[in-house]
C-alpha cells in the first residue's frame, strides 16, 4: 500500500468531508419541508398555545433558522442528535445501538454480492457469446428484475415455514433455550442472518456482474491475455491471472453506485425479517413522524456510503497500480 | 516544384502550445500544481505558396500538435500565426468563415475521421452546408458528385449513399480528401495521411494528392514519420524534436546533407529496400525524453553524439561524450553501485567507472574496447583531473553516499549544450538549432530566409 | 538443418455464412538460426499463419488441412538428449516422424501450451501493450519460467528474469517496475527478454516494430540481429514493412490473398522479383536515400477471401493477366527456370519461387511493370 | 418555377435525410431480432401495453367484482367469508383462474389492470431520468475539464453519497404520497447513472477525428453536439432509458412494500403488500406468486430490451 500516499489519502477525506456537509445541509432544508415541523407527532388537539411554544423552545424551533442550521450542522459532528420525541431517549442511544447490526447484514450482503458477481462476470465474459454465457446471463437479469422483498417472502415461505431450517424475524432468539456462549450465540445469529443475506445477494450480485462481465470481454482481447496463452499458461490461469484481475478495476468503480444499491436493499430486507437496523428505523421513524431519528438514521446511512467510497478509492489503487494517487499523472 | 517568387502563405512565429494547464476546483482547492506539456515551443516556421511543407519528428515531437495549431484546431499558447498576413487568433466572424474555407485539414484514421453514420454524400456535402456554399441541394449534388470524381472515386453515384463502413481505407481516405477540397481551399494540412493505408494502396493517394495539388493549386503542410515519404512527397521539411523545430530546409538537403546530428540519426535508422545497401545505424542513446520535464538547454544534448565539451577540456570528444553521460547518471540516481559492482572482475570504483562510462550504441559506433556495457577507462582519451573526478564520485557511491557522489560531479564537465538552448542559425541550405553551427554562422537568423 | 517445416497449410475462419480462405495450401520451410520473412499487406494471412503454428488463432478459426512439422517434440516424448523416445517415434497414434519432428497441427491444446514459449516463442503485434500493467515485468518473465521448468527455485527464475532483462540492455533493477513505467522502446525489449526466458528454438516476432519510432526500430533490430547470433535462434518475423525486412530477413515470403506469391532468398526476391505482385508492391514503395523516381500504386483493393474462386488470386489487379490465370491459382515455380525461359514447378521451398503462369516471360514483366502505364491500364479496363 | 423547384428540393432533402435513417434502422432491426432475449422482452412488453390499453378484453371481470356476488352489493355469508382468498377456481364456485384475494377480487383481473399503472411509472420514471440525465451528460462531456462539467460532476458525486431508498422515502413523505410524486422522486435519483454514462461517451466521441474534422470545416458547437454527437448517443440513450424504466418499477413496488403507494390505484406492489397486510403470506401463494412475477417480468422484459439494443448499438459490432 506504498502507492497511496498519506496526504492523497488526506485530501480524499477531506472531499469525503465535504460532500457529507453538503448533504447534511440538504438534508436539512428537506427535513424542514417536512408537512408540519416535526413536533407534529407531540402536538395534541388539547394542548395550550403557550405549552406548543414552550415544546417549539425546547427543541429549538423557535430560533431563526440559520441558528438552527448552525446548531444541527454542529450537534450532529459532535454526535449530538438530541432526543426522539416518540421514545423519549437520546436518539444517539438508538443509533448507537442499531448501527452495527445493520453493518453486519450489509457487510456481509456486499461481501457476498462482490464475491459472486465478480465470479460469475469472469465466466460470463470469458464465454461471451456461448450457450451458457447467453442462459447464464438471462437468467440473472430475471434476479436482478425480482423485488427484493419478494424474493425474501419466497424464502421465508420455503426455508421457515415450509422446511423450518432458518429463522426469519430478528437477529437473535428472544427467549433463548440455551445459554449464550460464544458458539451458540454465533450458530444462531447464523441461523437468523442467513435467509436476509440470501435475499440480499440473491438480487444485489447482479450489480457487479454486469460490469465484470463487458470488462472481461474487453481484457480477453487485450495483448496481454494473449501474450499469456502464448507463454504456454492454462487457460485457467490466463483466465484469473491475467484476464480477470484486470476486468476487476472498473468494477471496483462500479462498487460505489452498487453500494447504494445495496443500501436499498438491506433497508428492504431488515424491514421484511425485523432485522433491527438503520434502515428498519429509518422507515418505522418516518412513518411515526419521528424526525429526530430520521434525520440521524439518514445521517448514518449516509455517512456509511462515503466511508465505504473512501475504502473503494484505496481497493482501486490497490487494483490498479498504474494509478498513482498523490503524484502526477 | 516551389514558384520561382515564393510568397509566404503561413507565417509562424515563436508559437508554443501548452497542454494541461488548467486545473479543475478540486485540484486547485487541493493544491495541486499543474504540469503543462511544452507540445510546442517555440517554433518558427514559414511556409511559401504552392509549396509542400514537410514536418517531420518521432511520435510526440509535437508535429501533430503543431499542425492543428495550423488550422486552429488549438489556440497557441505564445507566438502568433500569420495566415495569409493575418493572425489567425484574431479574426472577425466573417473572416474566421473564410478562413474556415480556405484552410482544410486531412487527418491520419481515415476509420475515425468519417462520422459513421453520416453517407458519404453527407460528409462530403456538410462544409457546404456550413459555409452556406452553392444553390441548393442539386447544385451541392453536383458539386460533391464532380469533387468525388476528382480524387478517383468513380463514379461518384456509386459512392454517394454508402457509409463509411462499406468502404475500404483507401476509399475512405479519398472521400476525407473530396470533404476538404470540396470548399476549394488554398492551404490544406495533412496528418499522416497514408499512415493507416497499406502500402500498395499508399501510393495512389500520394499521388493523387501531388495531382490536385497542381489542379487546385493548394499549398501542403505534410506531416509525417515516415522519412521515405517525406522524401518523396515534399519540397522543404522540418525535423522537430520534443517541441522543437530543429532544422528545416530543402527536403534533399535535408536528407542527404543532414546539419543536426538529430536529423543524422534520424535518417541513418531508416532501413533500406535494397538488400545490399549499405547503412549506418543511429548514434544515439537512450529515448526521448518525458515532454512534461525535458532536458534544459538544448533538447537533444543527453542523447547527442556530438555533445560539446567545454573550453579548456582535454581529453576526446568521445570521451567527454562518455563522461558526460556518466555525470548525468550519477544525477539521476540511475548508477546503481551493486549492480555495478556485483559481477564486476575488477576493483569496484574501477567496476562503477568501467560500467557509468560504457555507452549503449550499436556496434558500429561503440568503441572496440566496450563490450556488454562495460568499458576499459583506460582507452578512452580522459584528462588525469576527469578521471579523478569520476573516481571520487565512485568512491561515494560505494559509500552509499549519493548526495555527495552529485555535488562531486554536479559543476564538473559542463557543455554548452545543456547550459542554452541554441537559437536557429544557418548552416549550408538549411537553418538549424544546434550549437555546433554557431561560429561558422555568426548570428541568428529568421527562419525562411536561407533560399 | 530444418526446424519447421510448414506442408500445404490451409486454415478457414469461420463466419457463420461463409468461411474465409486465410490460408491456402502454403508451404515453406525454415532452417535453424535463420530469419524468415513474411511480408504481405493487411489481410494477406502473414499473421494468421504465424500465430497458427502454436494454434493460437481466434476462435472461429481453424487448420483445415495440412502439416506443421517441428523439430522438436512434448516434453514428456522427450529423452534425455531432448530427442523424442524411440518408441513415439515408432507408434503411430504420435504425429511424431522418423527423422524426430512433431506434427504440431495434430497436437491438442493441452499438448501445444507445452511447445508455446519453451520451443517457440512469440513477440506479438504491439508489444507495447503485451505486458500485464497490474504486474511487475520481473515477475511476467518469472511467470514463463516457472511454467516450462517448474523444478526452477524461485529466486534462480528472478536471477534469470533479471539477467535477461540485462542481456536486452535494461537495468535489472527494472524487474521489479510495472509496465508504466517502462517507456515504450523499453517494453519492447522487456518482451523480447521474455521471448528468450526458455530458450527457444524458434520465435515468432509479429510485426516487431511497427508501433516504435525509426530510432528505437532501428536499435530493436539491432537487439533482434544480435541475440539471433548468440543464441542461434531461428525468427519467423511477419510484417508489412519491406524494408525491414529487406534489412533482417535471410529468407522471404511474400503473401498476397492467403497464398506465397513468391518467396526464396531474400536478395533474389527483392533484386530479380519474378512475381506481378512483388513488382508492384517494389514500385510503390517509396525509399529516403535515392533520388526519387514515380511511386506507381496497384490499382484495386484485396480480395475478401470469402468463399474463392479457384483463379489466381491476384487476377483482378494484375496488368498481366492472361486467360490461362482463370484455370487456377499458379503453383510454385521455379524461378532460376523461368529466368530461362522455361516453366518447372519447383519443390525445394528454400529457392526463389514464383507462383505466377507467366514466370516463363521474366523480361517483358519486369520491363513492363516499371513503367506506370502498365498499372494504369488495369484499372480502364475494368 | 420556384415553388415547384422548391418543393422538390424540399422532398430530395427529406429523401436524402431519411433514406440513410431508414435503412439503419432496418439493419439495426435485422440484427435485434437475432438476439432471442431481446425478442422475448420485446414480446413480454407488448403483451403488457395491450393488458394497459384494453384491460377489458383481457380480464374476465372488471377491478371491482367479487367472488361469490360478483357486482352484487350483497354481504357474504360466513362460510363464503372464511373461504377466502380462494384459490384459483374455474367456475365453480365462480371464474377466478388465479384465484382471489381477501376481498374477493380475482387476482387474476387485478393482475391485468393494474399493468397500466407499471408502465406508465415506468416509461414517466425512465424518460424523466433521461431527460434530466442525458442533456447534463451531454454537456458536461462537451465541455469536459470545464467549470461547468465541474460543477455538474460535484453534485452528481454528492447526490451518490445519498442513500437512494431513504431518501425517496422522505421526499415521498414530504410531497404527498401519490404516483406522480414517486415517479418525480424516482427521477430524481436515477438522473446520475444516465448522466455519467453518457458524459464518459460523449468525451470519447468527442476526441474522434470527425468531430475535428467538422470543427475544421467550420461547425459550430450546437451543429457539433446536435449532428454529430448527438446521434451517436441517443441509441444508448434508449438504452439507459429501459434499464431506468425497470429499476423505477422495482423502486414503485418497494415504496408500495413500505407503505409509501396510493393505495386506491391499482398496482402490483401494492397488491404483495396486502397479502402482508392481510397476513396470507403462507397460505394463499396464488396471491403473493403472480404480482411478483408480474414486476420481475415486465423489469427483466426491459432490461432485455436494453441489452439487446446496447449490442445493436454497439459501434464496434456495427
Amino acid at each position: 500500500m506504498t502507492r497511496i500516499s498519506a496526504r492523497y489519502l488526506g485530501k480524499r477525506v477531506v472531499v469525503s468531508y465535504i460532500t457529507l456537509l453538503v448533504i447534511m445541509t440538504l438534508l436539512f432544508a428537506l427535513l424542514r419541508s417536512m408537512p408540519g415541523t416535526f413536533l407534529a407527532s407531540m402536538i395534541t388537539p388539547e394542548m395550550t398555545p403557550e405549552q406548543i411554544a414552550r415544546l417549539e423552545e425546547v427543541w429549538g424551533l423557535n430560533e431563526p433558522l440559520w441558528v438552527q442550521y448552525v446548531d444541527f450542522m454542529v450537534n450532529y459532528q459532535t454526535g449530538e442528535f438530541g432526543m426522539s420525541p416518540t421514545r423519549r431517549v437520546p436518539v444517539w442511544d438508538v443509533i448507537v445501538r442499531r448501527l452495527p447490526r445493520t453493518l453486519i447484514l450489509f457487510g456481509a450482503g456486499f461481501i457476498v454480492a462482490y464475491i459472486v458477481g465478480p465470479l460469475v462476470g469472469m465466466y460470463l465474459g470469458w464465454w461471451r457469446g456461448s450457450r451458457k454465457d447467453k442462459s447464464i446471463f438471462a437468467s440473472s437479469l430475471v434476479m436482478y428484475s425480482m423485488p427484493s422483498f419478494w424474493v425474501a417472502w419466497l424464502f421465508i415461505w420455503l426455508f421457515n415455514y415450509e422446511l423450518g431450517w432458518l429463522k426469519s424475524t430478528y437477529m437473535f432468539t428472544k427467549f433463548p433455550e440455551f445459554e449464550w456462549t460464544i458458539v451458540t450465540t454465533l450458530t444462531d445469529v447464523l441461523h437468523h442472518i442467513t435467509l436476509p443475506l440470501l435475499s440480499i445477494s440473491f438480487v444485489g450480485w447482479v450489480g457487479a456482474m454486469l460490469v465484470m462481465r463487458p470488462s472481461m470481454n474487453n481484457v480477453t482481447e487485450e495483448d496481454y491475455v494473449f501474450l499469456a496463452q502464448a507463454k504456454g499458461l492454462s487457460e485457467r490461469t490466463v483466465m484469473i491471472k491475467h484476464a480477470a484481475r484486470n476486468a476487476l478495476i472498473p468494477v471496483a468503480t462500479q462498487a460505489i453506485v452498487g453500494l447504494a444499491f445495496l443500501i436499498d436493499g438491506s433497508i428492504l430486507i431488515e424491514q421484511v425479517f425485523s432485522w433491527p437496523g438503520i434502515g428498519e428505523l429509518i422507515v418505522s421513524s418516518v412513518l411515526e413522524k419521528d424526525y429526530p431519528i430520521a434525520q440521524a438514521s439518514f445521517f448514518m446511512l449516509a455517512v456509511i456510503i462515503i466511508v465505504m467510497r473512501l475504502l473503494t478509492d484505496v481497493v482501486y489503487t490497490y487494483l490498479d497500480p498504474r494509478i498513482k494517487f498523490g503524484g502526477g499523472q | 516544384m516551389a514558384s520561382d517568387d515564393p510568397e509566404p502563405i503561413v507565417e509562424v512565429q515563436n508559437v508554443s502550445k501548452l497542454f494541461g494547464t488548467t486545473q479543475g476546483v478540486t485540484d486547485r482547492l487541493l493544491g495541486r500544481d499543474p504540469t503543462p506539456v511544452r507540445a510546442v515551443d517555440g517554433v518558427d516556421l514559414t511556409i511559401n505558396e504552392g509549396d509542400i511543407m514537410g514536418i517531420a519528428g518521432e511520435s510526440g515531437c509535437g508535429k501533430t500538435t503543431l499542425g492543428k495549431l495550423l488550422v486552429k484546431l488549438h489556440e497557441a499558447t505564445h507566438g502568433t500565426i500569420e495566415f495569409d498576413g493575418k493572425d489567425i487568433s484574431d479574426l472577425s466572424k466573417t473572416e474566421r468563415n473564410e478562413f474556415r474555407q480556405r484552410v482544410q485539414m486531412i487527418f491520419q484514421d481515415p476509420f475515425e475521421s468519417l462520422n459513421p453514420r453520416m453517407t458519404v454524400f453527407q460528409s462530403v456535402m456538410e462544409p457546404l452546408k456550413i459555409n452556406d456554399i452553392g444553390a441548393g441541394y442539386q447544385d451541392r449534388r453536383d458539386r460533391v458528385k464532380q469533387v468525388l470524381n476528382d480524387v478517383g472515386l468513380a463514379p461518384a453515384e456509386a459512392y454517394l449513399d454508402e457509409f463509411p463502413k462499406e468502404l475500404s481505407g483507401g476509399e475512405r481516405q479519398r472521400v476525407a480528401i473530396a470533404r476538404a477540397l470540396i470548399v476549394n481551399p488554398d492551404f490544406i494540412v495533412c496528418d499522416e495521411p497514408v499512415s493507416m493505408l497499406d502500402v500498395s494502396i499508399r501510393a495512389g493517394v500520394l499521388n493523387l494528392m501531388k495531382e490536385l495539388q497542381d489542379e487546385y493549386g493548394l499549398t501542403y503542410v505534410f506531416i509525417s514519420h515516415d522519412l521515405s515519404l517525406i522524401r518523396y512527397m515534399c519540397d522543404r521539411t522540418a525535423i522537430m524534436y520534443l517541441g522543437n523545430v530543429i532544422e528545416q530546409g530543402p527536403t534533399s538537403e535535408v536528407v542527404m546533407n543532414p546539419k543536426h546530428p538529430y536529423t543524422e540519426a534520424l535518417f541513418d535508422a531508416v532501413p533500406e529496400i535494397d538488400p545490399e545497401a549499405e547503412r549506418h545505424r543511429a548514434n544515439v542513446t537512450g529515448e526521448v525524453p518525458d515532454p512534461r520535464n525535458p532536458p534544459a538547454g538544448c533538447r537533444f544534448h543527453p542523447r547527442c553524439s556530438n555533445i560539446i565539451p567545454p573550453e579548456g577540456w582535454a581529453g576526446s570528444q568521445e570521451a567527454f561524450r562518455r563522461v558526460f553521460q556518466f555525470k548525468s547518471r550519477v544525477l539521476q540516481d540511475d548508477l546503481d553501485p551493486e549492480e555495478a559492482t556485483e559481477n564486476a572482475a575488477s576493483e569496484s570504483t574501477d567496476a562503477i567507472l568501467e560500467r557509468g562510462l560504457a555507452l549503449e550504441l550499436p556496434e558500429e559506433h561503440s568503441l572496440d574496447a566496450e563490450a556488454s556495457r562495460s568499458i576499459d577507462p583506460s582507452v578512452l582519451d580522459l584528462p588525469a583531473d576527469a578521471e579523478r573526478t569520476l573516481r571520487e564520485a565512485a568512491e561515494r557511491l560505494l559509500e552509499g553516499d549519493f548526495e555527495a557522489a552529485k555535488a562531486e560531479v554536479e559543476d564538473e564537465f559542463e557543455s554548452i549544450c545543456e547550459r542554452e538552448n541554441p537559437a536557429v542559425r544557418e548552416a549550408g541550405t538549411q537553418v538549424t538549432a544546434c550549437h555546433l553551427y554557431e561560429e561558422e554562422a555568426g548570428e541568428p537568423v529568421a527562419p525562411g530566409v536561407s533560399d | 538443418m530444418t526446424l519447421l517445416e510448414v506442408n500445404d497449410l490451409s486454415i478457414r475462419y469461420d463466419t457463420g455464412d461463409a468461411e474465409v480462405h486465410a490460408i491456402d495450401g502454403v508451404t515453406f520451410s525454415i532452417d535453424r538460426g535463420e530469419t524468415y520473412g513474411l511480408v504481405g499487406e493487411s489481410g494477406c494471412g502473414k499473421t494468421t499463419l504465424a500465430k497458427s503454428i502454436i494454434h493460437l488463432l481466434d476462435h472461429n478459426g481453424f487448420i483445415e488441412s495440412g502439416e506443421v512439422w517441428f523439430d522438436g517434440t512434448l516434453p514428456h516424448w522427450e529423452d534425455e538428449n531432448g530427442d523424442p523416445r524411440r518408441e513415439i517415434v515408432e507408434d503411430d497414434r504420435y504425429p511424431v516422424r522418423d527423422d524426430g519432428m512433431t506434427d504440431l497441427a495434430q497436437l491438442d491444446t493441452e499438448q501445444i501450451r507445452d511447445i508455446r514459449w519453451r520451443n517457440i516463442a512469440l513477440i506479438p503485434q504491439s508489444a507495447m501493450n503485451a505486458l500485464n500493467p497490474v504486474y511487475k515485468v520481473g515477475d511476467q518473465i518469472v511467470e514463463a519460467v516457472l511454467r516450462h521448468e517448474p523444478h526452477t527455485p524461485e529466486d534462480e527464475a528472478h536471477q534469470r528474469a533479471r539477467d535477461l532483462l540485462e542481456r536486452v540492455g535494461i537495468e535489472p533493477d527494472r524487474a521489479d517496475d510495472y509496465a508504466h513505467e517502462y517507456s515504450g522502446g523499453m517494453k519492447q525489449r522487456a518482451v523480447i527478454a521474455m521471448a528468450m526466458a526458455c530458450n527457444p528454438d524458434m520465435l515468432i516476432a509479429d510485426e516487431p516494430t511497427t508501433a516504435l519510432d525509426v530510432i528505437i526500430q532501428d536499435r530493436i533490430l539491432d537487439e533482434l540481429d544480435e541475440l539471433q547470433k548468440e543464441f542461434n535462434v531461428s525468427i519467423l518475423v511477419v510484417s508489412h514493412d519491406i524494408s525491414v525486412m529487406a534489412e533482417i530477413c535471410d529468407q522471404l515470403a511474400v503473401m498476397y490473398g492467403g497464398k506465397i506469391m513468391e518467396s526464396g532468398p531474400k536478395t533474389e526476391v527483392f533484386q530479380q522479383s519474378a512475381n506481378p505482385y512483388t513488382l508492384g508492391l517494389k514500385n510503390s514503395f517509396p525509399t529516403v536515400k535515392d533520388e526519387q523516381t514515380d511511386l506507381v500504386s496497384i490499382p484495386g483493393s484485396p480480395p475478401t477471401l470469402l468463399d474463392p474462386d479457384d483463379e489466381c488470386r491476384f487476377l483482378d489487379r494484375c496488368p498481366f493477366a492472361v486467360e490461362e490465370c482463370r484455370s487456377s491459382h499458379p503453383p510454385m515455380y521455379d524461378v532460376s527456370a523461368g529466368e530461362e525461359s522455361r516453366r518447372v514447378t519447383a519443390e525445394n521451398p528454400q529457392i526463389h519461387r514464383s507462383a505466377c503462369y507467366r514466370v516463363d516471360e521474366l523480361e517483358t514483366m519486369r520491363t513492363e511493370a516499371s513503367k506506370e502505364e502498365t498499372w494504369q491500364a488495369t484499372t480502364q479496363n475494368r | 418555377m420556384s415553388t415547384q423547384s422548391e418543393s422538390r428540393f424540399e422532398l430530395d432533402t427529406i429523401r436524402e435525410r431519411w433514406e440513410p435513417r431508414i435503412e439503419r434502422f432496418k439493419r439495426g432491426w435485422a440484427r435485434y431480432t437475432t438476439h432471442k432475449m431481446g425478442v422475448i422482452g420485446l414480446v413480454i412488453l407488448v403483451i403488457y401495453i395491450l393488458w394497459a390499453l384494453f384491460p377489458s378484453v383481457f380480464a374476465p371481470h372488471e377491478p371491482a367484482w367479487k367472488a361469490y356476488v360478483g357486482y352484487e352489493n350483497t354481504r357474504w355469508t360466513a362460510e363464503q367469508s372464511a373461504s377466502l382468498p380462494h384459490p384459483p377456481a374455474f367456475g365453480d364456485p365462480f371464474f377466478a383462474p388465479l384465484g382471489t384475494n381477501a376481498n374477493g377480487n380475482g387476482i387474476y383481473t387485478l393482475l391485468v389492470y393494474s399493468a397500466k399503472d407499471a408502465l406508465y411509472i415506468g416509461f414517466a420514471a425512465g424518460l424523466l431520468s433521461s431527460l434530466v440525465g442525458v442533456p447534463l451528460g451531454l454537456i458536461s462531456g462537451y465541455y469536459g475539464d470545464t467549470w461547468i462539467d465541474e460543477t455538474i460532476q460535484r453534485i452528481v458525486d454528492v447526490m451518490y453519497g445519498l442513500p437512494f431508498l431513504p431518501f425517496l422515502v422522505v421526499l415521498v413523505a414530504i410531497r404527498g404520497v401519490n404516483t406522480t410524486n414517486i415517479i418525480l422522486g424516482i427521477a430524481i435519483t436515477s438522473w446520475l447513472n444516465n448522466c455519467i454514462l453518457i458524459r464518459g461517451e460523449t468525451l470519447s466521441l468527442k476526441e474522434r477525428a470527425y468531430i475535428e474534422s467538422a470543427k475544421v470545416a467550420g461547425a459550430s458547437d450546437t451543429r457539433i453536439v446536435f449532428r454529430h454527437i448527438m446521434p451517436n448517443v441517443l441509441p444508448l440513450a434508449f438504452v439507459f432509458l429501459a434499464q431506468d424504466a425497470a429499476i423505477a418499477i422495482i423502486t414503485q413496488a418497494s415504496l408500495a412494500y413500505l407503505g409509501l403507494a396510493d393505495f386506491t390505484a391499482n398496482s402490483w406492489g401494492i397488491m404483495i403488500e396486502n397479502v402482508k397486510a392481510h397476513g396470507y403470506i403462507y397460505e394463499a401463494p396464488w396471491w403473493l406468486i403472480p404480482p411478483g412475477l408480474a414486476i420481475t417480468s415486465i423489469a427483466a422484459a426491459f432490461y432485455f430490451i436494453g441489452f439487446s439494443m446496447e449490442d445493436v448499438t454497439n459501434p464496434q459490432k456495427e
